[in-house]
């Protein structure tokens, strides 16, 4: 009778035991993964934004660069023109 | 007579805590838990979830705490009961076998 | 996916030089290179160029349009790597100090 008794308590005691340890351990491991994921996820946006600025940085100076150099480029061919044109006038002059 | 139940369940606890660490069950249990969730897809979805957070709030005012805070209640939520069933019998059958009165 | 990154990408190149044209960096980085073309002896060999192709096919028969179409491949590569870098170094500097992308 006695032994028994003891031995419905213990499995009772048993099923509450693990039904804690296993809310325990998903706790812990969920607290811990998330932690983990958020830490990474956000290191990583910081890491593909970095990447999208350097990017854009270039293409950006790229395009100044070639701004100027087309703006320049047209203005030179200009002049140039201009003053072999004015050379050819003063020779047939 | 309650203080003594309770002080005979806190040493039991102790007991059992005690012969699982030591016989490296608990960080087993643990690792079962990750690679299920792995499988089961929950990663991916708390990830893409952080991601869509980032998205939303913009990587320049979300700190790694408000994140956590953020994701950890749909985290919780999006464990499968498969999963939790699966451990709570791998912890039973642990102490079947482990634990004596 | 990949329309999403181009978004991102046009509205960062979009950032980048709105902060540039409103305090008026556009402009001094556009001066900046243009002295360190002429510095570096950019102009006199394309105008050396320009004055060989004129030669080459006779005046004649040169327009504005063909000149330039002609001399531009040159003119690009005739940049000092020095030059492109110093630049870009610019443009860095002032957006590590002046925005917030």
């Amino acid at each position: 009778e006695e032994a028994s008794r003891r031995k419905r308590e213990y499995d009772a005691f048993l099923a509450q035991f693990s039904l804690s340890l296993c809310e325990e351990l998903i706790h812990q491991v969920l607290d811990e993964t998330i932690k983990e994921s958020a830490a990474s996820e956000i290191r990583q946006a910081q890491d593909e934004k970095a990447e999208c600025v350097a990017k854009c940085t270039e293409q950006v100076c790229t395009s100044i660069m070639e701004d100027t150099l087309n703006a320049d480029i047209a203005l030179m061919v200009e002049e140039i023109l201009d003053v072999e044109l004015q050379r050819i006038y003063k020779y047939i002059k | 007579l309650l203080r003594q139940i309770m002080n005979k369940d806190s040493q039991m606890r102790a007991a059992i805590n005690q012969k699982l660490i030591e016989m490296g069950e608990r960080e087993r249990l643990k690792e079962l838990l990750r690679a299920k969730l792995v499988e089961c897809g929950w990663r991916d979805q708390l990830k893409a979830h952080c991601k869509d957070v980032i998205r939303e709030k913009g990587l320049e005012h979300v700190t790694v705490e408000d994140l956590v805070t953020e994701v950890t209640p749909k985290g919780r939520a999006l464990v499968p009961d498969s999963v939790k069933k699966e451990l709570l019998q791998r912890i039973r059958a642990f102490l079947a076998q482990h634990a004596t009165l």
